[in-house]
């Protein structure tokens, strides 16, 4: 299995179960092609996930997989690589598998930074239970919990990523399929916990929800794709883009042209910077884009690649027959 | 390196065969090292012995408290010793809290060793004295040695350049040489101990010695009262072997590493979150990662059952270990490790509940978590450990059913048993049969619940291997061919399969013996756990007036050895003695409707062979 | 507002006392919807009835696929129906994938009612078929109706100014109508309910009005095939009083209301976390605020029973909702209430498992964990619901005991008694006994775990109340002051007070009544929950036959009535039909050692009535 | 009990059982004084605490108490709100009981905003249990559990909860009273979730591990104490401030009158700005202070006040016999 595969070559043989028209069948798709275009193979490939739609996810892809429990996956996924670092693990969870229940495990995983992807499908809802709001639910869903709106303010995935400890904070649109095969690509690469936010349309239970920035006719004025090194500019044609507002740590769009503001004006994109990142995670359309791609990559060593060295470290094979001798003995005949 | 002179008394030394001794003081006055190092060179003088460490709730309690009161206690003998004893031939009480919390368990006549320095109001108060019972004649039924331990601790380390602080700290040496003399055991042990813990300080470690060899040379020189007497306990007569003492914790996780070599598996993951009294076990294994194991100390209880998982569907053993709250954070793990037919070996140090309950506290109550606490019908093996030592062979024992039959096994050892030590014999782990594993590597005819006609355990496919990538979850999968499946047949065929499966390791384990007496008779006394020793010294009491009672001790907890039923209907009654409200007395009740009788004590505390005793008495009047 | 002019048929009408039917198409094919409306008309025509609804595990699986199956089944009758039924005696199948997953269940020579314009090759094939099978004669033992739903349905709406879509999803009310017709019901409630539900698209609710009508009056118009028969189903002979539909959730959530009352208490706080099958009761409650009901959608299932805990602590009815896997990890939580003896209600809606399992399939297999799946001694009472009427009042009980005894309560529901519904007579909920709490107020003598001597309960004291300041947790505490305490004697004296407390609720119920048949016999069928019904008419048929059977079903599970072992001593066997692998019969083994016989189904369906027929027939034999 | 209460009155009559020298002592005593400070009743206020060393507080404390189970005050605390917002709620917890396996209530609680004074006892290690590492252990700490040193990246406990969306976060050292005592009150006043870090010094398994910055000798030039609308100025006679590195999102020590630095220069706390407050919370010493005191404060509808919103405007007592025949009816004569 070392000739490269194509993508139709990790789709397993079981029937995809999705509600037709969901935004999962694209991000399957997105995670397929990126799978083929890093050469990946089937055998040292595992997708682990909690409970959920989206964590319906492995059975759907030929490698190796583990529909856990709700919530559990980080933990999970922790336990794969601290048996066998050379398995290239992929999280797949959702905005209530994975910030509601399994909040925790999630902060947990990225502080300790083990080297996996986790793409968080954020439908803001719970999808398998029927529609229940969530934590990134905006305040006041109507759901059948919350017959007359859900008080408490959502959380944001990629500022809970990032005050976390989180070293690669990446966010991208499920139907928007080169941009998001990019943010994974990049999260492959990212050695270390990748945490990739992904907008997805549940039809059933919370259709359009992101349509504020992902409708087509929108698309280009309410999306901001950050580049590193690259000024932060948006809109068709590029027309605009952001800066600081002088002496203050905030941002606020302009127009080129506008009020004598030149390219040189605008902010330059910086990965390696929490900060920078924090404030682009937090835009919110419409009076900003909505920021897409690696909002922030910082790397450093991954968990299990410390432990196997002080396992390295530890020596030799232990015999046995001393340990058990090691300390006073003493000898009965 | 005794400090000479003085005219050595010849103390005339009376042979005993037992001996029950503790030390008690502050949790600051290292009463545990203590006694620690008085069992060190018990077990070097060649006696059997048992131990009980008995710590307080809080970490460092006020000086002076009756709750920061910290005891060592050693049963040592001539003969078998199997429990840490009921009653004290010696109290080393170094204040008045210790006196006043340990006292009536100090035999009529016992020997009561104290501190008079320790002994001023402000402490006489804190312990609840309204007068000094030093003077009042409160410990007249006693043989009162007090000492001012303090002074003449003082007095040994003066020449040495430490602080007041640390020469204070010395009274314990001076209080273990004085115990040593008294029964007439080395101090070289201790000597090394000390020099090598204090290598860097030099200084304390000689004046430590110092105090040590002045307390002993107290015993041997000063004129002491005609009633303190001097002893000597013969060896115990063990099996030829190599010896150490060992702690249920050290056995426990020197089993597992054993267990990983017999199943000839690369690695280990041991995950886990601290608890009392299971953390040891973490602690320990955390050292040993040469053998092949890695630690894990996870966010969570959940997160560590569910890392173990993880390792273990990656090719791992996975392991995790707590303690009943922590267990009953497992449940929902343990039910995915059933579901999905995974190994993994789940250690509960059992300590007294409901809830935080007494941490500290030792228990035998969450046997029927363990057999019967989860969702759904989820069967899985249970065993439990006896002894400190057996806590190896137990653990073992868990690793080979866990990888046989591909299922999570519940291990049940307690606070007793994971701070207890006693001798043990260094077992030949060359000669202990192995149990590999053999994973599964043929693609053909592959699916990943394909089943060993014989075990019904599933293949074993580790992520890695071409040609077996599969996927497996928490739903219901079909029986031929490991798909998700709402079939109403396959769900009752899994369902059956699983506790076929589960059922089916009593075809596997030995047959269950009668650990002491005949396989029949008026009386059986049955238990399982930590209560073995003192289960064992009462029946042996009992049948020494000519009763036909057995002990017999349940390891195997689930499935019950197929023979068990048989047996217990060989015998009148059944007593079934339980440090809980009555657990495996309902299991048996239930599994071979026979009236057993439950004999329950849930005080925290290990039971007394005296009170065994009576109760079994009782039933045979 | 029948379509006029053809000449109406007049169809000898045969009288029938039972009828099954089944609706089963698409997810999006509104079968559950269509089920209820016949549920309501069959009601409302004065039958007796009971039904079972049947969705898949997927949201919206891709159209026409097996798994993608979702069935509405209803049975009623002029003489009592206890159950859904064993048989279909018309099935209606929407496309090709229904009429496969179904068409087992029904009665040779049963009525099979098809859309053909769904038998289209690509249905044919996802649905498995090789050939047609409403050609090839595979149908030849059961009544074809093949009809073209599709295009009449289009033709009826014609008319209305309606998408293609919604058109085309007018055919379930075609059905519908047909149906009406063949069982001589009523429309105009359907017709009340379309126009309220479409109040905001008029020309939808005409069109589906047109289409139920079109259906309605195929039947009375067209030449249908002599062997397709018309009936009439009289009314039941019911109690007299208010009637409704009731499903197990609806009755829960009620009756937690009706708890609350009785209790006198302001508010409940509801927290859960959503789960298949309870979130229902979450989402009931929901709306109900202006009851005093605050409910609390909580990150997990442990922060839920940990609000619900705090609530509680704070004075206010704490209750929390869920399934098996939800229960697990509600373990730990549920300790924490019975060491503060706190009042709590948790809602435990069974599913099959382990682990993940089959989330909509039901099932009985959370026994053991609620009796017993706890570490430590931990009891606490268990009831459970035989049917979706009962299920007010055991919520209403549950609220009883909680508050009385200070203690939590686990009510055991499932899946089938969750989604099903069934005549309910409407309590007078202002004849209903209260059970007022009474809060402490007086700090004369005051403290925290002060008891009532003959509950054992203790005080209940509100945060907010001048002068009875105090603090509780999970470490072990004194019995006659609270406080924190390690003593031995104590712990031993809580944990007898404990068990003793929930013993003694035994004193408080009725005693165990025989639902059926005589209190002494040959053969005593004992269930609990949802099986009521299959029990109870299996029972009955076999009694017909003249043998003595009788069937107990048993609501307080623990502890148990105080009768019950006596009156199980009078039969010479026990049979214990469960949907388990055996867990009550496991309790009442142990309970009073007589050989209870397990009759197990775990396939995630509920009894089929002629099961246990010929099961107790065999046991009779 | 209206005649307000000294510091003593709201000791409880049980011995205090932390090991001599703890900072715990020096917290329950600051706790005692803000009580009485801000004029609290035994019977209205209420202590809730998870398990370890620090959740023992509630004993000592002569309100009302509840030591729960580990990790879980968050979700009881809500609990005890959502019965009855009258109560004036206190959570005591630990960085294992409110990091570790408390994480995730805790996010939840911080995000919903529920009116709670949160205080966490950081004391960098698991002192109940006897010394293992925690997740606020500095990488490489020694411990029973890792004799080799822990490897896993601390985490920040601000920075996680303004990633968590608090809207009160603080931050103070257990034996500094006057200090604590301020930043308590505040978090008093603040309606809704307040968050405050107390640096707590263990003295039996960490001890001195804050030293760096609370040692007297250098307290003052390694403690930064910030105060809104203050230029933000430390040590001793305050010669040294921070400032922005021009155009970038980055701070810098810089000492007035140095470099032609003024007043006008040095940057002014905002305690409004989260970025700001999360920049203040990633300073490290010895190149940076520790930013102590209020570093973010921006109130909002507490969680528990839009409950009883909804419940209000759900109107008049509930009528049971009309709930029941709410719906279709038939009668049976
Ligand atoms: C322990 C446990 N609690 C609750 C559930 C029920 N449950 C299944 S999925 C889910 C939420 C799923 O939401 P999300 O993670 O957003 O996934 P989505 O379906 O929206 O893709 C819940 C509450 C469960 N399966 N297990
Ligand atoms: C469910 C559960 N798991 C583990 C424990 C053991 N335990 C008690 S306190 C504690 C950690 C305490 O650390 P921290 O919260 O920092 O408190 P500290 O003692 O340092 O003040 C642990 C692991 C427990 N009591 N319950
Ligand atoms: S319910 Fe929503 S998220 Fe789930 S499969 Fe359907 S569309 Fe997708
Ligand atoms: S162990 Fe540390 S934190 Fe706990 S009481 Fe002692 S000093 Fe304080
Ligand atoms: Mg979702
Ligand atoms: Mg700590």
């Amino acid at each position: 299995m070392t000739a490269t595969l194509a993508p139709k070559d990790f789709a397993s043989d079981q029937e995809v179960r999705w509600c037709p028209g969901c935004g999962d069948y694209a991000i399957l798709k997105a995670v397929q092609k990126t799978l083929a275009d890093v050469g990946a193979t089937t055998e040292r490939t595992v997708f682990v996930s909690g409970i959920g739609c989206s964590s319906r996810f492995p059975y759907y892809v030929a490698t190796y997989g583990f529909h856990t429990i709700h919530g559990r996956a980080p933990a999970v996924a922790t336990g794969v690589k601290l048996a066998n670092p050379e398995l290239d693990v992929w999280l797949v969870t959702g905005d209530g598998d994975g910030l509601s229940i399994g909040g925790n495990h999630l902060l947990h995983v990225l502080r300790r930074n083990v080297d996996l992807q986790i793409i968080l499908f954020n439908n803001e809802i719970y999808g398998l239970t029927k529609g229940q709001y969530s934590p990134t639910s905006r305040r006041g869903t109507h759901s059948p919990s919350t017959p007359s709106g859900s008080l408490d303010s959502p959380v944001s995935p990629c500022a809970f990523a990032l005050g976390a400890g989180g070293r690669f904070v990446a966010r991208a649109v499920d139907t928007q399929q080169a941009p998001l095969v990019d943010v994974l690509k990049r999260a492959h690469a990212h050695h270390g916990a990748s945490f990739v936010e992904v907008f997805q349309n549940c039809v059933v239970y919370n259709d359009g929800v992101f349509d504020a920035f992902t409708e087509k006719s929108v698309a280009a004025e309410q999306q901001l794709h950050v580049v590193h090194g690259q000024p932060l500019r948006f809109g068709k044609d590029q027309p605009r883009g952001l800066r600081v507002v002088p002496g203050k740590f905030e941002l606020e769009v302009v127009t080129l042209g506008e009020r004598g503001i030149s390219e040189a004006d605008l902010l330059v994109h910086d990965e390696t910077n929490r900060t920078l990142a924090s404030l682009l995670a937090a835009l919110q359309p419409p009076a900003f884009p909505m920021a897409l791609g690696v909002l922030y990559c910082d790397p450093t060593t991954p968990y299990e690649r410390d432990v196997e060295a002080q396992m390295a470290a530890a020596g030799p094979k232990g015999e046995l027959t001393e340990l058990l001798k090691k300390g006073r003995t003493w000898q009965v005949s | 390196m005794a400090t000479a002179s003085p005219p050595v008394r010849q103390v005339p030394r009376e042979e005993r065969e037992q001996a029950v001794i503790r030390f008690a003081g502050d949790s600051g006055d290292g009463m545990q090292i203590t006694g620690s190092q008085f069992t060190l060179e018990t077990a070097l003088a060649g006696n059997d012995l048992a131990t009980f460490p008995d710590y307080p709730a809080e970490i460092r309690a006020p000086a002076g408290t009756t709750f920061g009161v910290s005891a060592f206690q050693i049963h040592f003998g001539a003969t078998d010793v199997l429990t840490a004893g009921d009653e004290l031939d010696v109290l080393v009480a170094m204040n008045p809290a210790a006196l006043a919390v340990n006292l009536n368990d100090v035999r009529p006549g016992g020997t009561v060793v104290v501190d008079t320095a320790a002994f001023t109001e402000r402490n006489l108060a804190k312990a609840g004295y309204e007068k000094n019972p030093l003077d009042d004649g409160s410990l007249a039924s006693y043989q009162v040695l007090a000492v001012d331990i303090t002074r003449l601790t003082g007095e040994a380390v003066k020449g040495f350049a430490i602080t007041s602080r640390d020469a204070h700290r010395c009274r314990n040496m001076w209080a273990l040489g004085l115990m040593l003399w008294m029964y007439d055991r080395e101090r070289q042990a201790t000597i090394d101990w000390l020099t090598r813990k204090f290598s860097g300080e030099p200084e304390i470690a000689r004046a430590n010695v110092a105090a040590l060899n002045a307390g002993h040379a107290f015993g041997e020189t000063a004129e002491l009262p005609n009633h303190i007497g001097a002893f000597t306990v013969a060896p115990h007569q063990s099996t030829p072997g190599t010896y150490r003492t060992v702690s249920g914790t050290e056995a426990i996780a020197w089993g597992l590493i054993a267990g990983l070599r017999a199943a000839q598996l690369r690695r280990m993951v041991f995950a886990s979150y601290p608890i009392t009294p299971a953390s040891g076990i973490l602690h320990t294994l955390a050292g040993l990662k040469s053998f092949g194991v890695v630690t894990f100390q996870a966010e969570d209880e959940i997160a560590a059952i569910c890392a173990a998982i993880g390792a273990s569907y990656a090719g791992a053993l996975g392991v995790t270990s707590s303690s009943g709250p922590g267990i009953a954070l497992k449940t929902e793990g343990l039910g995915l490790a059933i579901a999905t037919e995974l190994p993994l070996v789940v250690i509960d140090s059992q300590r007294a509940g409901p809830s935080t309950g007494m941490p500290t506290k030792t228990e035998q109550s969450d046997l029927f978590q363990a057999v019967l606490g989860r969702n759904a019908d989820a069967p899985l093996p249970v065993i439990a450990a006896a002894t400190p030592g057996d806590c190896f062979e137990v653990a073992r024992e868990a690793v080979r059913l866990a990888t046989r039959y591909m299922t999570p096994v519940i291990v049940l050892s307690d606070g007793y048993l994971a701070n207890a030590a006693e001798p043990w014999r260094i077992p030949e782990v060359a000669s202990l049969p192995d149990f590999p594993v053999r994973f599964r590597a043929d693609p053909q005819g592959f699916h990943p619940f394909l089943r060993d006609p014989t075990t019904l355990a599933r293949v074993w496919a580790r992520p890695g291997t071409p040609g077996l990538e599969h996927r497996i979850g928490g739903l219901e999968r079909a029986y031929d061919s490991g798909h998700i499946s709402y079939d109403p047949d396959n769900h009752e065929q899994m369902t059956r399969t699983r506790a076929a499966k589960i059922a089916g390791i009593a075809k596997d384990i030995p047959l269950q013996a009668v650990s002491l007496g005949e396989p029949a008779g008026a009386l059986a006394v049955v238990g399982w756990g930590s209560t073995y020793g003192a289960l064992h010294q009462a029946v042996k009491q009992v049948r020494a007036q000519g009763h036909a009672v057995s002990h017999i001790h349940i390891r195997y907890l689930a499935p019950f050895p197929r023979n068990l039923g048989d047996l217990l209907r060989r015998f009148e009654h059944v007593l079934v003695p339980e440090l809980n409200n009555g657990q495996l007395v309902q299991l048996l009740r239930a599994a071979y409707l026979i009236p057993a009788e439950g004999l329950n004590q849930v005080s925290g505390k290990p039971f007394k062979v005296s009170r065994l005793v009576s109760a079994i008495e009782e039933r045979l009047a």
